[in-house]
């Protein structure tokens, strides 16, 4: 009894969880609608689990407006600026995926309202996790949007690829958190907290100490995993490509933010000392990831298939300013939550573009987009604006993500920066090599069947391709909008 | 302390041996035994750490539902019961390699900084309630996750493993 | 200058009026050919007279001024800003673009490259014509970079689908240069933003290109300058091109449509020596003066070597393409003298270099349209089959190797004329040495274009062509080429109409080279 | 004076000429009737530079104050004792008249002048473009020596207009042909009165140009393309050599003003001597190739592909004197870069000498008459160099001047002969034209007279002048020199003899009936004959006028074209005549015409012929008579001169120089191949895309870590994770 | 008790779930091992929270006992999906993707 009366029950601030709970009841909402009306269900689910998102959005802005910074469980749970940029691209990738899912599930005849509800539940563990300051909330955000994951790769069920896909997300997966675990569990011994303010003082700036080193090594790889990093990135090109496109589109792209999310509060609030484990490992697996991902990139036929390798570039570029977080702490953040933001937009809206192509050809071949651009011009033309954001070639967005690498890194200067901006470059011009092969067959290949009927897109891919293709648009010429983002998130990250 | 010792000491032999013959032996459903007897074995090291929350949930979830489960998988799988199927891939050195380099390498780390520290063994006592204050108020929002988390594992796994 | 009223809109104006024909065009639906093709000239013309308001509203006595500045804010997380100005330097330059896209749509009119599809074409190139128009105004570095990037697309396409056998590889080729040059360019622009200090020693933070001709890298410690420089060097050699980066060039331009041909001559080129002019002398003196005889050396190693490339070609637009390396190799010799007088004739020759070897590109289409070859060996008595054409096609090989009363010779002269006496700080004796270099090459560049001439031009129709009927030169191609020849001739006869209004802006960019030259 | 400060004028009328026949003939005048645009324009050009002309000479008699130059004593350090006198001499009576000249002159002066020291008259027009404060005027400079060449260019390109209206009559470029002959008129006009050195360099490129187009003027066929191809790139050789010395120039002088360059050397002459040699050699370069030197003069004959009224007034008469124009425009450069006044041999000499001497011999080797008049070309203009080498200014402006009459004459002459005789100019194919073609076959060798040295044609005054200077020289003589131009007159006058042997004597071995040619075309032939017979006139010697009290006459080239205002300066002096010298030359070339004659006539045994040739007949009989000679020509001189130096020198000509220049070409050619497909496509593009495969390749390596297989995944994540622990634990 | 002792149990038996992971073929024996992983985090946790004297320790490892449970609940799920679409549940044989 003694101990029942001496529990005080902890102030919540619900203003600050509004945005978690308003996702879980739109959440269970679906599971109950699901259970009351069964098949007959199915049609609102897409419009009902879009509306859960855009609703959530509704606290997001109400906070942003207030702007406090909230903090509570002792800083193990925090509500700033960064944490709700991210919530809101966490929730509006999530919107587009669920734009790109409605024809494709329905289409499919796949488990709807369940896809709905994992969907949904993902994204609650990514929008837990940029506010997660603490080694359990993380890991318990990471399994909240990663277990659903694991079973949505798997969704079409009949599928063989499919199938394989979940099996070796998962496996990976599991055995990425195993390591993470063990690291998270080396880290907590030596700080004896779970908090990321605690393990910053303990861990502290001094001498290396190898179990130290160890646990954060162990912890980043952790992540490293989640937004498939070389030499961790084994299993996005096999589950991207057996896993069902929408569910691939939102691994590349929300599961990977989330990853960066973990890893920018990792590094800038949990090992802000610690640069002598941070930088070289950023550097090297930065360098590596995004060579190896470019390299393999130029062999793949299949387009999804080329699409995850360049995930994996992607992501190697958005680890570079990771590689000079204690040079340039501010400019680093700043340089990854924007390339997050871009990436999300561009990379969505290639696959959006797969997506509907393969509406038509019901290929993933590269072959099959020959002679694009003659059938479908708005297609062709969106598809090229997405890789000359991806490749970096103004005025479509992607030069600014990668502006911002550089950014960071000229910022930081010195001979190793300086070395890594050289491989970017580098990488920029292999990876605008593959890209161009989907540009050559779009416009320089005729229709290799000859069909050159027009393809017809529904209304849910239609809204989702302009709104990526105008955002990808806008952030190329007016970049300030995201920037503008960027620069506001590297402030509260960095308590500043 | 001695007696401690010599507690850890049995305990921690059944663990390691058990965990061993786990990974190496033909027969799952053996395997499956062993790992029983791993976790009952980490269950009483926790009581002899005083966690005495944990040691029961060891018991009864690992033990109880986790082993439970696995042998469903196994039933369902029609694994063979004897060892007609190779258990072990034809990569097992490789594994072996880089088991040890990965445990070596934490092993020379935990020594070299812990060296010879002792445990302490006069702090404080958390008994279950302690525990429950501590979840419900400072991990009040990982809990309610992991409750959704299981929700959603339990709807998925449905999906996933039903016939259709 | 206080800039009101409508002159602060007319720098954007010529800019974007191409994209705005560009964006209507997409909206027309395919069938609409007739009004496609208007919007495109329509839209090309309005800013062609836009540029024609510009250059009579410009103050000559200023042209060491920007003018028509604007300035507002557009990227303001990384204090970089919509700044757009003109220039004595950048007038000629913006007036070229200007004036070469309209010839060009006049000239695909009915020329639509296989495998047509006007619309695209001429979307395509109306986005060009706003990247080149942009380049040469954009008063800030990332301004400048983005509409430097937006030329590679459009351009990667028109090779790429509109061009030869062969276009796959030259297009992907084109592009992968370029862009790896454009990383190393960003970086250095970063480094210029970074590293810029005032003269009290403030980091300055800025992309802002007045700026930063203003400070003049004092901040800036030589070696940190020499790196810096080379980056740039990079970036904009690629495009320019200098040897030994040049090797996309001849792909590009033997591939590329006609037109594509052209505007990569005339326009595209420009853009890596104007770089080096705009930005990387006057940001970087130091980095400039020690780089400079190297960029000598390459300049002149360029110029031998385009032409023996030329000697070696068999294909005439593959030589053409060569020459081009020879003569920006004359550009480039005249920047890297770092004096008033070279970096003007460098202008020059940028200017000239573009009409002439546009021209010839437009002869070089035109022939390949009418014979479906441009097998030098197969083709022959072009004076006979179309002497209009044949002349037109002397004319400009008479202009291109430098015949003094056309514009070609202003350009090589003069610049082999500054080597002489180099910038203050420069090796006097290596660029006397390269003046004779350079020298020699005018021998070669004559040989190659007389030659190409003599067995193109001269002598009967080879037996394969002999009985064909070919056309002399018709409508759309003299209104296309008529201001080209025009051109030539007028800059021939009156070098100073570019000397004049060039030199303001360059004596200042020299002047400031000298003095850190001095000071060093 | 108003014609002299307007100058340009002059090639005005032709460039507007060209632009009317290009674009408005075929419209609106005809095809075939351009050519009255053409003389129209030369006619009133003609007139022009005949008013300029005078004009000048009235500037030179009757000096306004502001065009004399108040001469300061130039520097006593040169030791030019001459010099020193003269100017003493001009800063007391700079006004006195000619007379006084003359008088100095006659007093043993050494043929150095006192007249006042006339400026040129130079008109600057506008800024024609400014580069980094430097200023380009465009203007004129007319003084002697432009209006000696206007009276020239006019004449002449004025008689080869109506020329060609026969000759090229029919033509299918006939419009074509009239309207660069005008471009060709106005870019040489434009060159002689450059007022700087970059007007030079575009009249010399734009003559070059005309030429080019001209000789290439029936480009159906590969051997003229070829020739005109190999004249212009054989110029290009030359220009680097211009363009390099012209920057030499600007760059020691900063200026590209030809008085200021001129004034700047004449009045301290001693400075920058180094630049200057640098200079003139590069310069001598552009000279050799344009004016036919040296080893670049293989070209000119091959030039002769071009219509012949085209070889007679561009490759004779005018375009190909560029290069000795230059010179002397530019002499002050020359004579302290190549120390003409102190040595007794000097490139620019030498230069000239042997081409003179292997100009004239390679004469002898011809079939084809034009060729033989090329070469003929080019030995007399290696003797104009020459005479400029050995510092006879006026000797060398000389020469030009008369030169051009007698060989355009010369041309066409060989000009009407083909036109007669179906188009061919192999002389094989002619013989015993005389008859059929009495205008021709006159003016023919009355111009083969001048152009021999006999007098009293006019070609026999300049080239004595020009052996007298080599004889002089400066403070030494040049005997080297005095030796070449010797011999070259004895062989000028040996192979003329032998073209009008061929040509004109013997039996007709041709097709068809000749003919004689229409007025249109022997009417210039004898306006042309008439200079050479008179052009000698305009720079008699003194002592020759004296007896017949016109003493005042003598020198008249000298006192107005010379531009004594800078050449004064450097102390240049004027040999006095020497009767003796001129005995010499004169028995030379006749004792070239007697050999020859008696070699051709007596050989074949046509005994009748000598009878009716007075000259012939006395040489003859003395050769009859005394048969040793006989035999010393054909066992010493045939043997040894003609046959094995002509044969070798031919031979060394076809084989190593002209060969030389084919394969220059060819070897740039190969050299380019090579270089394009080792370097270029082999090393630069080859390393660019094996960097392409290599990255292409490595990403196909690369997928074998991607085997598929979960186990494999596990391996590397475990494994990448133990090996950084490693790496950061223990080695870190 | 030396820290020691509990820590390098747990590494050890960390290792050999490494092991188990990657060498055994049938995919249940695989989850299973992953378990040896799991626990061998408990491990850890608990003794250092014991260390600390601090309760989170117990918190964090009863968390990862709870998200075990469902990860296994999952992984078996989906080795049952696989085993009835390809009739195996041999992880060597799921290689239809790779490159």
């Amino acid at each position: 009894m003694e101990a029942l009366l001496a529990f005080s029950r902890p102030a919540l601030d619900w203003h600050a969880l509004a945005p978690e709970l308003t996702l879980l009841a739109f959440g269970t909402l679906i599971t109950v609608v699901d259970i009351i009306w069964d098949d007959r269900s199915k049609q609102a689910m897409p419009t009902l689990a879009g509306m859960g998102l855009l609703a959530t959005l509704l606290p997001i802005l109400t906070l942003a407006v207030d702007g406090t910074e909230r903090s509570m469980f002792g800083g193990a749970y925090v509500v700033d600026d960064f944490s709700l940029v991210l919530k809101a691209l966490f929730l509006i990738s999530g919107y587009i995926v669920i734009l790109m899912s409605v024809d494709y599930i329905r289409d499919g005849d796949y488990y709807e309202n369940e896809y709905y509800t994992l969907m949904l539940t993902s994204l609650l563990g990514m929008v837990m996790m940029s506010s997660s300051r603490d080694l359990i909330s993380v890991f318990v955000a990471l399994e909240l949007l990663s277990i659903p994951a694991y079973m949505l790769a798997a969704w079409r069920k009949g599928g063989a690829r499919s199938n394989e896909a979940g099996l070796k997300y998962y496996l990976m997966g599991v055995f990425a958190s195993a390591v993470m675990l063990y690291g998270m569990s080396l880290v907590y011994g030596l700080a004896g907290s779970t908090t990321f303010g605690v393990i910053a003082q303990e861990l502290g700036s001094g001498a290396a100490n190898p179990v130290a080193i160890l646990g954060i090594l162990f912890i980043l790889i952790g992540f490293a995993f989640k937004v498939s990093a070389v030499p961790f990135h084994t299993w996005a090109p096999d589950t991207y490509e057996g896993a069902p496109t929408p569910v691939t589109a939102f691994l590349a792209v929300a599961s990977k933010t989330a990853g960066m999310v973990a890893l920018i509060q990792l590094v800038f609030v949990a090992f802000p000392g610690r640069d002598d484990v941070v930088q070289p490992f950023f550097w090297l697996i930065a360098a590596l990831t995004m060579t190896i991902g470019n390299l393999i990139a130029l062999r793949q036929n299949n387009i999804v298939r080329l699409l995850a390798y360049s995930g994996v570039a992607q992501g190697g570029f958005m680890l570079v300013p990771f590689a000079v977080a204690a040079e340039a702490p501010a400019r680093a953040v700043e340089a990854v939550v924007i390339y997050m933001a871009i990436y999300a937009f561009m990379n969505l809206g290639a696959f959006t573009v797969v997506l509907a192509v393969a509406r038509k050809t019901r290929s993933g071949e590269i072959d099959s987009y020959g002679g694009l651009f003659q059938y479908a011009p708005g297609l062709a033309v969106a598809m090229t604006v997405f890789l000359a954001a991806l490749a970096g070639i103004p005025p479509a967005g992607g030069w600014f993500a990668k502006f911002g690498l550089f950014r960071a890194l000229l910022d930081a200067g010195g001979g190793w920066a300086a070395s890594l901006g050289v491989i970017v470059a580098i990488n920029t011009v292999i990876a605008f090599a593959y890209y161009a092969r989907i540009l050559v067959q779009m416009w320089f290949q005729p229709v290799p069947d000859g069909d050159e009927r027009p393809i017809v897109i529904t209304g849910a891919l239609r809204a989702a391709l302009a709104v990526t293709l105008v955002a990808t648009m806008a952030f190329g010429v007016l970049p300030g909008l995201v920037g503008h983002f960027g620069e506001v998130s590297v402030l509260s990250a960095l308590g500043g | 302390m001695v007696a401690q010792n010599i507690f850890f000491g049995i305990l921690s032999a059944i663990v390691i041996l058990s965990a061993l013959r786990m990974v190496t032996t033909r027969n799952i459903v053996h395997a499956a035994l062993y790992l029983v007897a791993v976790l009952a074995g980490l269950g009483a090291l926790y009581v002899l750490l005083t966690a005495e929350f944990v040691a029961t949930t060891q018991v009864l979830v690992y033990i109880g539902a986790v082993m439970v489960l696995f042998l469903f998988g196994i039933m369902l799988t029609k694994a063979p019961l004897g060892n007609a199927m190779e258990m072990t891939g034809k990569q097992w050195p490789i594994a072996a390699g880089v088991a040890a380099l990965l445990g070596g390498v934490i092993v020379y780390s935990l020594v070299n900084h812990f060296g010879s520290d002792r445990l302490v063994t006069d702090g404080p006592i958390y008994r279950t309630a302690d525990v429950s204050d501590e979840v419900f108020s400072t991990y009040i929002v990982p809990f309610e996750a992991v409750s959704v988390l299981l929700l959603a594992a339990l709807i998925g796994a449905i999906v996933l493993a039903r016939k259709d | 200058m206080e800039v009101t009223g409508f002159d602060t809109w007319v720098l954007s104006l010529a800019v974007f009026l191409p994209l705005v024909g560009a964006l209507v065009i997409m909206l027309i639906p395919k069938a609409y050919e007739m009004e496609l093709k208007l919007v495109a000239l329509g839209s090309s013309l309005m800013a062609l007279v836009v540029g024609a308001y510009i250059a009579v509203q410009f103050d000559y006595g200023a042209a060491g001024e920007l003018q028509f500045v604007v300035d507002k804010g557009w990227i303001d997380v990384i204090n970089s800003r919509y700044i757009v100005g003109l220039d004595g330097l950048s007038l000629p330059l913006l007036l070229l673009s200007l004036v070469v896209v309209p010839l060009c749509l006049i000239y695909s009119w009915n020329h639509i490259p296989d495998p047509g599809n006007p619309k695209a074409f001429f979307v395509l190139l109306l986005i060009l014509s706003t990247g080149m128009n942009g380049s040469f105004v954009a008063q800030d570095m990332i301004l400048f970079f983005v509409f430097f990037e937006v030329v590679l697309l459009p351009m990667y396409f028109l090779i790429g689908v509109w061009g030869g056998e062969d276009r796959r590889y030259a297009s992907l080729k084109f592009f992968l240069y370029t862009l790896f040059g454009s990383a190393l360019m960003i970086i250095s622009f970063l480094a210029l933003f970074f590293l810029s200090k005032d003269a009290s020693g403030e980091l300055l933070q800025t992309f802002d290109m007045r700026v930063l001709t203003d400070v003049a890298g004092v901040g800036i410690i030589k070696s940190t300058q020499v790196w810096i420089f080379a980056g740039l060097f990079m970036g904009f050699g690629i495009k320019v091109p200098m040897f030994p980066f040049h090797t996309w060039l001849p792909d590009a331009h033997t591939q590329a449509p006609t037109v594509g041909s052209v505007i990569l001559a005339a326009v595209l080129l420009k853009l890596g020596t104007y770089g080096f002019i705009r930005i990387a002398i006057p940001f970087l003196p130091e980095g400039a003066i020690a780089w400079a005889p190297w960029i000598g050396l390459l300049a002149v190693i360029g110029i031998i070597y385009g032409a023996l490339g030329c000697l070696a070609q068999k294909d005439m637009k593959r030589l053409i393409a060569f020459s081009s390396v020879a003569h920006m190799g004359f550009v480039m010799l005249g920047i890297a003298t770092l004096t008033d007088f070279g970096i003007n004739a460098a202008v020059f020759g940028m200017i000239a270099h573009g009409l002439i070897t546009g021209m010839l590109f437009f002869v070089a289409g035109s022939i390949k349209e009418r014979y479906h070859t441009l097998e030098i060996s197969r083709l022959g008595g072009l004076l006979k089959a179309a002497p209009r054409m044949g002349w037109i096609l002397g004319f400009a090989s008479m202009a291109s190797l430098g015949l003094p009363g056309l514009a070609g010779f202003w350009g090589e002269f003069p610049a082999i004329l500054a080597a002489y006496n180099p910038g203050a700080g420069m090796p006097e004796e290596t660029f006397r040495t390269y003046m004779v270099i350079a020298a020699i090459g005018t021998v070669l560049a004559a040989g190659y274009l007389l030659w190409l001439y003599q067995r193109t031009a001269f002598g009967e129709p080879t037996e394969e062509f002999a009985g064909h009927e070919i056309a002399d030169v018709n409508r759309d191609e003299w209104i296309a080429w008529t201001p080209f020849l025009i051109g030539i001739v007028l800059f021939g006869i009156w070098p100073n109409l570019i000397f004049n209004v060039t030199d303001d802006v360059v004596s200042g960019i020299t002047a400031t080279v000298e003095a850190i030259a001095a000071g060093s | 004076m108003w014609m002299l400060e307007n100058a340009f004028l002059i090639p005005l009328i032709p460039a507007i000429s060209f632009v009317v026949i290009l674009f408005f003939g075929k419209r609106y005048i005809g095809a075939d009737r351009v050519h009255v645009v053409g003389i129209t324009a030369l006619s009133l050009v003609w007139l022009l530079s005949a008013v300029a002309a005078f004009q000048w000479t009235q500037r030179v008699e009757n000096p306004t104050p502001d065009a004399v130059v108040q001469i300061e004593h130039h520097g006593d350090d040169h030791g030019d004792d001459h010099g020193d006198d003269h100017g003493d001499d001009h800063g007391d009576d700079h006004g006195d008249d000619h007379g006084a000249a003359v008088g100095d002159s006659e007093g043993g002066h050494g043929g150095g002048h006192s007249s006042p020291l006339i400026r040129p008259v130079i008109s600057t027009f506008s800024q024609w473009w400014s580069n980094a404060g430097v200023d380009f005027a465009v203007g004129t400079f007319v003084d002697g020596q432009t209006v000696l060449l206007l009276m020239v260019v006019a004449t002449i390109s004025l008689l080869v207009h109506i020329y060609s209206t026969e000759y090229v009559k029919g033509d299918r470029r006939y419009l074509h042909y009239y309207a660069f002959l005008s471009l060709f008129t106005a870019s040489m006009l434009f060159f002689v009165m450059a007022q700087n050195i970059i007007q030079l360099i575009v009249g010399w490129e734009l003559v070059g140009v005309c030429s080019f187009v001209l000789i290439g003027h029936w480009w159906e066929e590969k051997p003229n393309t070829d020739a005109a191809l190999k004249a212009f790139l054989t110029n290009r050789v030359g220009d680097v050599g211009l363009l390099v010395g012209m920057i030499v120039l600007w760059g020691t002088f900063q200026t590209f003003d030809i008085d200021a360059i001129n004034t700047l050397i004449s009045t301290n002459p001693g400075a920058h001597h180094l630049a200057l040699l640098v200079a003139a050699c590069c310069l001598m370069a552009a000279v050799a190739s344009k004016s036919g030197q040296f080893p670049l003069h293989t070209w000119l004959p091959d030039a002769m592909a071009g219509p012949t009224p085209v070889s007679a007034l561009i490759h004779a008469a005018t375009m190909v004197v560029a290069g000795v124009y230059m010179i002397a425009r530019l002499y002050p450069v020359f004579y302290e870069g190549f120390s003409i006044g102190t040595s007794s041999i000097n490139l620019m000499a030498f230069i000239g000498g042997f081409t003179a001497l292997i100009g004239a011999g390679l004469a002898f080797a011809q079939w084809d008459i034009k060729k033989v008049l090329a070469y003929s070309t080019v030995s007399q203009l290696g003797y104009m160099v020459m005479a400029l080498g050995v510092g006879a200014w006026t000797a060398a402006m000389f020469h030009l001047f008369t030169h051009a009459f007698f060989k355009a004459c010369l041309f066409l002459g060989a000009g009407s002969v083909s036109h007669a005789a179906h188009h061919t100019f192999d002389m094989r194919e002619m013989g015993g034209l005389r008859k059929d073609m009495p205008h021709t076959y006159r003016t023919f060798v009355i111009s083969s007279l001048a152009l021999a040295g006999i007098f009293p044609f006019a070609g026999f005054w300049s080239k004595d002048e020009i052996l007298l200077g080599s004889l002089v020289g400066q403070q030494n003589g040049y005997p080297l020199m005095l030796i070449f131009g010797c011999a070259v007159a004895l062989m000028t006058a040996a192979y003329m003899t032998r073209v009008i042997w061929y040509t004109f004597h013997g039996e007709f071995r041709g097709h068809g009936q000749p003919h004689e040619s229409p007025k249109v075309m022997t009417v210039p032939l004898w306006i042309l004959a008439g200079m050479a017979v008179v052009a000698g006139a305009f720079n008699l010697p003194g002592p020759v006028l004296e007896p017949i009290g016109l003493e005042g006459l003598a020198h008249r080239i000298q006192t107005y074209a010379e531009p004594s205002v800078y050449l004064n300066g450097l102390g240049l002096s004027h040999p006095d005549p020497s009767l003796t010298m001129a005995l010499v030359g004169l028995a030379l070339a006749l004792s070239g015409i007697v050999i020859t004659y008696l070699y051709y006539w007596r050989r074949r045994g046509l005994h009748g012929l000598t009878e009716r040739n007075r000259y012939a007949r006395t040489g003859y009989k003395v050769l009859e008579n005394k048969y040793y000679l006989d035999h010393l020509y054909n066992d010493v001189v045939v043997d040894t001169v003609k046959r094995p130096i002509a044969k070798w020198a031919n031979d060394f000509n076809q084989n190593v120089l002209d060969r030389a220049v084919n394969t220059a070409g060819e070897t740039a050619r190969d050299v380019g191949r090579w270089v394009y497909k080792w370097i270029d496509q082999g090393a630069i593009d080859g390393s660019v895309n094996a960097a392409a495969r290599g990255a292409d390749s490595s990403g196909e390596g690369l997928r074998s870590i991607q085997s598929g297989k979960v186990q494999n995944y596990g391996q590397l994540l475990f494994g990448a994770a133990a090996v950084l622990a490693i790496v950061f634990v223990i080695v870190v | 008790m030396l820290l020691n002792q509990f820590l390098i149990l747990g590494a050890a038996l960390f290792a050999v779930g490494v092991y188990g992971v990657l060498a055994r073929r049938n995919g249940v024996m695989v989850l299973m091992s992953i378990e040896l992983m799991l626990n061998a985090v408990n491990i850890n946790l608990v003794v250092f929270g014991v260390q600390h004297g601090v309760v989170s320790g117990q918190v964090f490892a009863l968390f990862v006992i709870a998200v075990a449970a469902a990860e296994v609940g999952v992984g078996l799920a989906i080795v049952l999906l696989l085993y009835r679409n390809r009739t195996s549940i041999d992880v060597e044989d799921f290689d239809l993707m790779r490159g």
